[in-house]
């Protein structure tokens, strides 16, 4: 007994603390409303859902065992795992995911919008306490990809502090989940740190983490000197690359690299002059010096079509690569409507952001060479998406990066280039093309994926073919970690690979 | 009695200038750029949420229905709920407001008593070493921005001296809720935990010596240039005469004449300080207003920039009466012979 | 016969403004015997406040300069002391009373305030111990000497609060604080109403006689020489031009100017109304 | 003589002076108590009186600057306007404070004329001419306050006054920092401007001697009330009100003819009385008076 | 007679001369602000690479610390440091210049007639100066920027409409303080206009602060435009400006130190000639000095 005194003890104080920086700070962390990447890092943590999706983009068990869908496509049944509990210690149990389910329509937010025309209230039974069942209002081939974002909810315990309007106020500050981490303390806009709920149903591997630490700051300095004290232990993945080789060069830590399925794209707005004419965006693609972006200012892989390659089986392999020939270019541009005068050209890109601007610099002193005439427009982020609303005030050129919110390739090509999800930031090319509508519809409700890719590799040539975009590149994550701490894989869908339950520490 | 009557009229007028404030400000604020709805729910919510949320923080009603709404909610002292935190405004800034007052009244602290003398011992031996070092002084202080001046302690204090921490109010370790008031330096001398006031004043010294540089450095020169006018005045040499001690006539006879114009310039700052926290606050990952206020203004979170402007309003009117008030008193001509037909 | 309290030798004053030089003093030869009462008079103009700045150490250097002379003040010369040495002496061992009363007076501070800090300091210096109630008695003693009405209200005033007279007898209860050796004293009356001033002058010449006060008394009234100084010292241009005891000098003026000052001098039987057409020289 | 240029009716100023915390006590100073005073076209008019009587709260009221808690003041017959619209000037008590420490003599004098549309180069040689009326030198034009003897401030503040020709104008004590033989002269030329131009002067004083000289009428002011009026020469002569009488016979004078002139003061307690104990006396004694 | 003789027999004007030209701070402070204006004016000749203003990357020659080739090191997409510190110049000195011209009179202005004239015309100037004080400079240059196409011009516009107010309230407590003096009285009585009595007569006894008020002011315009460019207001990339340079160089902390660090120490530089200027033109309106 003695011993195992000790022991404790012992383990007390050789507790493993993670600290990492976060470049946003946290807006929510009430399951029916996280929407951005900062929001899911903690809510991936603090809660659990059905399934989740590991680093190949594949759907794996959580809250769930297992799971089937009916032949139509138009049912989908889990059952829940017997020992999945709360943090509370209450078993969870089907109620608690239809209350979940419900409580997200109730307040459409968030993850929400997944689920328009797909599920609505009543579309989400319990069939018996460890059964719920999912009926879908029409086909919607991703369906099972959208079913991790949204994290089930402890009922009892929302309802206890319902107060009025569904728990949102009681929620904005308290978890009722089932997940790993329980939440130890939040300051708003500067820190949250969270702790290892030892009686997580999943348990826990070796060297687990027993505590993270959030620190908000998006200053290279602050985090510079946060490694330099040792307080450090991973950085975000937004640092510039002065940083990671300051960090390396600490010795400490290890820089981990690795591909994702985000995009960064040089939005086309094909709706203004003079990218409406698409020999000036085919000149546009072939100017970009490629190389040069993604080696020196922002390192990053491949990027061919609209899709990632990390969508393996959906992402068209003949297309290749653009090379970068301001010979070709000029050619092009003769071809167009512009061609034999100065063109005038707008670069839109977000204000205060390094790499855009280095690449907005890069891009007009090669337009200017064949024939534009550049304008440099660095907007706030909230400008942009204020811009992005109508054809008009949206720039001609615009830097963009966009992530599958789901792991599914409909996620990249709806919201970017659907009609009806026309006007906001990611839709910036302003596509508005009634075959490529059809395209993604059909995708939609075409159940066998050998189909859907069928389907997808199709679109891809034919948005090659239109070019409402530059694809710059994939992204490649950088984190800087200590080298004591492993575990990272990308996964592509948005902060699953914070999952703090995936990290050990191999240090002693 | 008549002092009274003159606290009641500025005391209305100042209510009167927040009502001012907060219509200029609510105008204001719908100018900035960006779809608050849309923005808080991402580019992948359909169009009809964003017309939900609109609808439902009454934001498709014409301008003046929603400052009536506005209005109604402050008599009441409800700020709305902010987009950007899902809270209610009145909590965001009851629990970010006490670390950014801490922060500005650290540094309004620190301009005073280093600004003010300096410009002092400037003034007396004008033209000297000690005039020219503070003037160099004080132009670095003040033209060093305080972003600048923010990273490069924090560097120093991370790479060099690895003393004074670098984020924060607390160390992680150190488990405190703050009392009533939030001022952590406040709350931990009342409940005598002298822990706490260690490290958060140690918390505090980095951030607030970024912020107070420039301050220090305005207030030096005001007070050297304003002393030096007051020096050339009778009274100072018949002090001399009749063997007053140096350093007295400099911070007695001297200085007070002399202090409306630092006075004046340091009830600014004060208020304006709380306004360009923000760089330091985003530096110091420091919980305050300041950042907050920026956030929720890019992210045209409208409920919370009212908010916050009403909030930092209420102050700046707060400082610059009580202000007013000392100029009365530090100069009793101004209250004397003040008032004229 | 002992040497004078306070004697000053071939004083020489400057002033440089914008390159050019000025010089005000050309070699000033005054002494003041300890317990003397002596009057210094002349146009207005011709160096009598320079002279006394000097005394008190007051010039501002630049623009001014001493140039030349001596300031002996019991035989130790005032001009070679140490500054901390002369610090002790002023306002205690010797005072003055400045000629302008409204700018003399700190606006900020009320009367009480300036009066007992000076009082505190000069107590320091001559190592007297005294409370701050005990200064503020003596505060209120000496503005009563000086025939203030009503002292503590007047104590407890702004200087804008005051009039011009009583400002000036404000001044007069600073120089008398502390009971000093030497008092030096520009036109200490001109703003007061001859009743009080006939006061204020018998309450001088009683420190003369019965303190062994010495006074140094700058005045452009001649009448006022006559009926307090032992000893008048005529000034022009910055030198002294005659001096001589009273009774001598006002029964046979030596200098043509020291005539003319006389004869300008107005009579309370009247008979020379102002105006050139009126009957005046 | 001609309409009154200024006539002051139960004139009468109380000053609040505030004390204790926050000025929550307060207490009133009667400085001008009722006074109603007439001075004719052309007159010169002598007030005299106790340091601190009020003369120069009466002369601030009658320039504007200082409101009266009670009375009018009439210029012209007509109630008055705003200060610096009035057609009245004043030399100021205190000539150190009254010139701008950062305008050169000339800027200063320039000020007036410049109110009446004179032009640069007139102005200059104005100035010119204005100096020497005050025997000042010429070249004192650039010269700033602080350069100055306090008899040669107050000779700028007398030529300012001059500058203009105003219906009154306010002497507050304009000679008390001057040489008598530089006294002489300015008050010459006062005297003669004042009967060439038909300027009528309020003339503040304490020099009695001086006021004999120059004053047609003199006013005799003790705690804020005029207790005795008539023309210099009856007052001077034959004084009615004790205080009047300690005042005169308190001048310092040059010559054992003037100081047989002086009235006696009889000696109270061996001494010579202060002024209320001398009027305390006198009333005692004209009660004792009555009632035998 | 009085004949001291005389002090001197300079006019007002030649003495003003006089103090300046015989304080070195003032001249040492001119001369930098003459060099300073002349290097923006003939940048084109002077700077090694005037090309680098323009759209020209290098991304070979990144992040170079200072050497003979480049005097203060290249940028982050391989400009010219130097080259763009000196074209900086010039937006900078315009942008600081107009501002204060346009600033610092109508701030005066307003405070001096508020201080002056006390009563409604007090209430309402200061009391829309708080209105004004009271709304944070972010949101106003955002709004303004949300109106106003991004120009200098407009940043321009945008910075006086905050700026003024600070001056304001610094002339105004001045102005009553002064407003209770007898010179001013003086002033009244001898009927002069209020136009004189505002701009002779108070308004020279507050220029020491003011003057070392706006000369401080120089170096925070200059820092704000960054600001603004980064709202999208204010000058567009590529043109450079000093405020910006310096904002953006901070990023690269500490290890590219001199990225933010030289044009910091351009615009301290020219900040300590203005405030140097400034205090000569504080001893030049203080009359007793010599
Ligand atoms: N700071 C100064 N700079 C230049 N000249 C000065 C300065 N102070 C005084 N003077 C000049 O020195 C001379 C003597 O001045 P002082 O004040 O001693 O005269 P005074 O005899 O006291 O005259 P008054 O009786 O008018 O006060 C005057 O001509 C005056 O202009
Ligand atoms: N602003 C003020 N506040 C309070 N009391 C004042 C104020 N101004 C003047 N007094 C008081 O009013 C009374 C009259 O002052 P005033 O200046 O008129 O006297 P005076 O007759 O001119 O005296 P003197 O001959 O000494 O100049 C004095 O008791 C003075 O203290
Ligand atoms: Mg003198
Ligand atoms: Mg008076």
């Amino acid at each position: 007994a003695v011993a195992a005194l000790f022991a404790c003890a012992g383990a007390a104080s050789a507790e493993t603390v993670v600290t990492m920086n976060t470049v946003q700070i946290f807006g929510t962390i009430d399951p029916a409303k996280i929407s951005d990447y900062t929001d899911y890092m903690a809510a991936v943590n603090l809660y659990d859902g059905l399934l989740t999706v590991d680093s190949s983009g594949n759907l794996v068990p959580e809250l769930a065992e297992s799971w089937a869908v009916s032949d139509d496509a138009r049912e989908a049944t889990f059952t829940l795992r017997a020992d999945a509990h709360f943090a509370d210690g209450s078993p969870v149990e089907a109620s608690d995911v239809v209350y979940t389910f419900e409580r997200l329509f109730r307040i459409n937010q968030g993850p929400a919008n997944l689920f328009a025309g797909v599920l609505s209230a009543g579309s989400v039974e319990a069939v018996d306490a460890r059964t719920v069942k999912f009926t879908l209002e029409k086909p919607f081939a991703p369906f099972l990809a959208t079913i991790p974002a949204v994290f089930i909810l402890n009922e009892d315990a929302v309802t206890a502090n319902e107060g009025g309007d569904d728990g949102q106020t009681w929620l904005a500050t308290n978890t009722a989940g089932a997940g790993a981490y329980t939440l130890k303390s939040w300051e708003r806009g500067a820190r949250m740190v969270i702790v290892r709920d030892p009686n997580y149903y999943k348990g826990f591997g070796d060297g687990p983490i027993d505590e993270v630490r959030w620190i908000v700051t998006n200053d290279e300095a602050t985090v510079k000197s946060l490694a330099a004290s040792g307080e450090l232990t991973m950085t975000s993945q937004y640092q510039s690359p002065d940083t990671y080789k300051a960090l390396e060069d600490m010795g400490r830590f290890n820089i981990a690299k690795e591909a994702t399925a985000t995009a960064f794209y040089l939005k086309l707005n094909t709706k203004v002059a003079p990218t409406d004419d698409v020999h000036v965006r085919r000149a546009i693609a072939l100017a970009t010096d490629y190389d040069t972006i993604r080696e020196v200012i922002l390192p990053g892989g491949e990027l061919t079509t609209p899709l990632p390659k990390a969508f393996a089986d959906f992402h068209n392999d003949d297309i290749p690569q653009v090379a970068y020939d301001l010979e070709a270019a000029k050619a092009e541009l003769a071809q167009s409507k512009y061609a034999g005068q100065e063109i005038p050209i707008v670069l839109g890109y977000v204000a205060g952001t390094k790499f855009e601007e280095e690449i907005s610099l890069l891009m007009q002193s090669n337009l200017e060479q064949i024939g534009f005439k550049v304008t440099q427009q660095p907007d706030p982020w909230n400008r942009i998406t204020e811009i992005a609303g109508k054809v008009e005030t949206t720039p001609a050129v615009n830097q963009v990066f966009f992530g599958p919110t789901y792991p599914s390739p409909d996620s990249m090509f709806y919201t970017q280039y659907h009609s009806n999800a026309a006007g906001t930031w990611a839709s910036m090319e302003w596509v508005q093309d009634p075959e490529v509508d059809a395209m993604i519809d059909k995708a939609r409700v075409t159940g066998d994926p050998a189909g859907q890719a069928a389907i997808y590799k199709e679109l891809q040539a034919k948005l090659v073919d239109i070019q409402p975009d530059v694809f710059l590149l994939t992204q490649t994550v950088q984190h800087a970690m200590d080298k004591c701490l492993t575990g990272f894989k990308a996964v592509p869908m948005q902060s699953f690979d914070y999952d703090f339950t995936r990290y050990s520490w191999t240090c002693k | 009695m008549e002092f009274l009557s003159f606290l009641l009229r500025r005391v209305g007028w100042s209510l009167l200038v927040l009502v001012g404030l907060s219509m200029v400000i609510f105008f204001i604020a719908r100018i900035v750029p960006g779809d608050p709805a849309r923005m808080a729910l991402g580019p992948t919510a359909t169009a009809e949420q964003v017309e939900a949320l609109n609808d439902k923080l009454g934001l498709n009603k014409p301008i003046t229905v929603q400052y009536a709404y506005f209005v109604g909610g402050l008599a009441q002292g409800d700020l709305g709920r902010s987009l950007l935190t899902e809270r209610a405004v009145n909590d965001d800034i009851r629990d970010t407001f006490p670390a950014t007052f801490e922060l500005v009244f650290a540094t309004i602290f620190m301009a005073f008593v280093f600004g003010v003398p300096m410009g002092v011992v400037a003034a007396n031996w004008k033209d000297r070493w000690p005039d020219t070092a503070v003037r160099l002084f004080a132009i670095f202080a003040a033209v060093t921005p305080s972003f600048f001046l923010a990273i490069l302690l924090q560097v120093l204090a991370g790479y060099v001296l690895g003393v004074l921490p670098t984020t924060g109010r607390l160390s992680p370790d150190v488990v405190y809720t703050a009392g009533p008031t939030g001022l952590l330096i406040f709350d931990s001398i009342a409940q005598g935990r002298w822990d706490v006031l260690g490290d958060a004043v140690r918390h505090l010294i980095l951030p607030a010596t970024a912020l107070a540089a420039a301050t220090t450095g305005q207030i030096a020169r005001i007070t050297r240039a304003s002393m030096i006018d007051t020096s050339r005045q009778d009274y100072i040499e018949a002090a001399r005469a009749f063997g007053v001690p140096g350093w007295l006539r400099l911070f007695k006879y001297n200085l007070r004449p002399s202090f409306v114009p630092p006075l004046t310039i340091l009830g600014l700052e004060f208020a304006s300080l709380i306004g360009g926290a923000f760089v330091v606050e985003l530096v110091f990952a420091w919980p305050g207003m300041a950042a907050y206020g920026i956030r929720t203004i890019l992210q045209k979170d409208l409920n919370a920039v009212m908010g916050v402007v009403m909030v930092s309003g209420v102050f700046f009117v707060t400082v610059n009466l009580v202000i007013d008030i000392l100029v009365g008193i530090v100069d009793p001509r101004v209250r004397i012979r003040g008032k004229r037909t | 016969m002992t040497a004078p309290l306070l004697s000053i030798r071939g004083l020489k004053v400057r002033f440089t403004a914008y390159g050019q030089v000025n010089e005000v003093l050309h070699g000033v030869d005054l002494d003041v015997p300890a317990r003397g009462n002596v009057a210094l008079v002349g146009e207005s103009g011709s160096g009598k406040s320079v002279t006394m700045k000097a005394i008190m150490g007051l010039l501002r250097t630049p623009p001014a300069e001493i140039t030349g002379g001596q300031i002996l003040f019991r035989g130790q010369d005032l001009l070679t002391m140490r500054e901390r040495e002369r610090l002790k002496l002023r306002g205690t061992a010797m005072s003055m009373v400045f000629q302008d009363p409204m700018s003399s007076l700190n606006p900020v501070f009320t009367i009480r305030d300036q009066l007992a800090t000076i009082l505190k300091y000069a107590d320091r210096r001559l190592g007297r111990d005294r409370s701050r109630a005990q200064r503020l008695a003596r505060v209120h003693e000496v503005l009563a000497q000086v025939r203030m009405r009503e002292p503590e209200q007047v104590a407890a005033a702004f200087p804008i609060m005051l009039s011009g007279g009583m400002r000036q007898r404000v001044l007069i209860a600073m120089a008398l604080l502390s009971e000093p050796e030497l008092l030096i004293a520009d036109e200490p009356g001109t703003a007061l109403d001859v009743t009080t001033q006939a006061q204020i002058l018998k309450l001088l010449k009683d420190l003369v006689a019965e303190r062994g006060l010495a006074l140094l008394m700058i005045t452009h009234n001649l009448g006022v020489v006559r009926e307090t100084a032992d000893r008048v010292y005529v000034m022009n241009k910055g030198t002294i031009v005659e001096s001589a005891t009273t009774g001598a000098i006002f029964a046979h003026p030596r200098e043509e100017y020291t005539r003319d000052l006389m004869a300008a001098v107005p009579r309370l039987t009247g008979g020379h109304r102002y105006g050139t057409q009126g009957g005046r020289a | 003589m001609s309409a009154p240029v200024l006539e002051l009716r139960g004139l009468s100023k109380a000053f609040r002076v505030r004390h204790g915390f926050m000025g929550r006590e307060t207490r009133e100073i009667r400085a001008v108590n009722d006074v109603s005073l007439t001075i004719g076209r052309g007159e010169v008019y002598g007030l005299a009186g106790e340091s601190g009587s009020g003369k120069s709260t009466i002369a601030r009221m009658i320039m504007g600057l200082t409101e009266p808690t009670a009375g009018t003041i009439l210029i012209d017959g007509a109630p008055v306007a705003h200060a610096g619209q009035r057609p009245v000037q004043m030399v100021f008590q205190n000539p150190g404070a009254s010139l701008n420490p950062r305008r050169t003599v000339a800027q200063s004098i320039t000020v007036p004329l410049a109110v009446q549309g004179v032009g640069a180069a007139d102005s200059a040689a104005r100035v010119a001419e204005l100096l020497e009326m005050v025997e000042l030198p010429r070249h004192f034009a650039g010269r700033y306050p602080h350069e100055l003897s306090g008899g040669q401030k107050q000779r700028v503040a007398i030529a300012r006054a001059l500058a203009t020709t105003p219906k009154l104008l306010i002497l507050d004590e304009p000679t008390s920092a001057l040489d008598v033989s530089v006294q002489a002269k300015v008050m010459d030329l006062l005297a003669d401007l004042g009967r060439d131009l038909g300027l009528t002067y309020l003339f503040i004083s304490h020099d009695l001697s001086l006021m004999r000289n120059f004053a047609d009428r003199v006013g005799i002011l003790y705690l804020g009330r005029i207790v005795e009026t008539g023309t210099a020469d009856q007052v001077f002569a034959a004084p009615s009100h004790a205080y009047s009488r300690l005042l005169i016979a308190s001048v310092p004078v040059m010559s054992e003819d003037e100081a047989r002139a002086r009235p006696t003061i009889p000696l109270i307690d061996g001494e010579i009385p202060t002024a209320e104990a001398l009027v305390a006396h006198e009333a005692k004694q004209l009660s004792q008076g009555s009632k035998a | 007679m009085t004949d001291a003789g005389p002090i001197t027999t300079l006019s007002a004007r030649q003495q003003n001369w006089y103090r300046f030209s015989h304080n070195p701070t003032a001249l040492i402070g001119t001369a930098i602000v003459i060099l300073a204006v002349l290097a923006a004016i003939l940048a084109p000749l002077i700077t090694p690479y005037p090309e680098h203003v323009g759209a020209v990357v290098n991304f070979r020659a990144r992040h170079t610390p200072p050497s003979a080739e480049f005097w203060f090191g290249t940028d982050n997409v391989g400009r010219d440091i130097f080259s763009r510190c000196i074209f900086g110049l010039r937006v900078s000195l315009t942008l600081a210049a107009v501002v204060l011209i346009i600033a610092v009179p109508v701030g005066t202005t307003l405070g001096l007639v508020a201080g002056y004239f006390g009563g409604w015309t007090e209430t309402i100037i200061m009391r829309i100066t708080d209105v004004a004080l009271a709304i944070p400079p972010l949101v106003m240059a955002l709004a303004v920027a949300a109106v106003l196409t991004p120009s200098l011009l407009n940043a321009m516009l945008a910075i006086s409409a905050l700026w003024w107010t600070w001056h304001a309230r610094l002339v105004y407590s001045l102005t009553r303080q002064i407003r209770a003096l007898e010179y001013v009285e003086a002033a009244e009585t001898l009927g002069a206009s209020k136009l004189h009595i505002l701009f002779r007569e108070i308004l020279p006894n507050c220029l020491g602060p003011i003057v070392v008020k706006t000369s401080l002011d120089a170096g925070f315009v200059i820092l704000l435009g960054a600001a603004l460019s980064f709202l999208g207001l204010g000058i567009q990339p590529p043109t450079p400006d000093l405020g910006t340079m310096v904002a953006d160089g901070a990023q690269f902390l500490p290890e590219h130190w001199w990225e933010s660090l030289m044009p910091g120490t351009v615009i301290l530089i020219l900040a300590l000639g203005f405030n140097l200027l400034g205090d000569g033109l504080r001893d030049l309106f203080d009359v007793s000095e010599q």
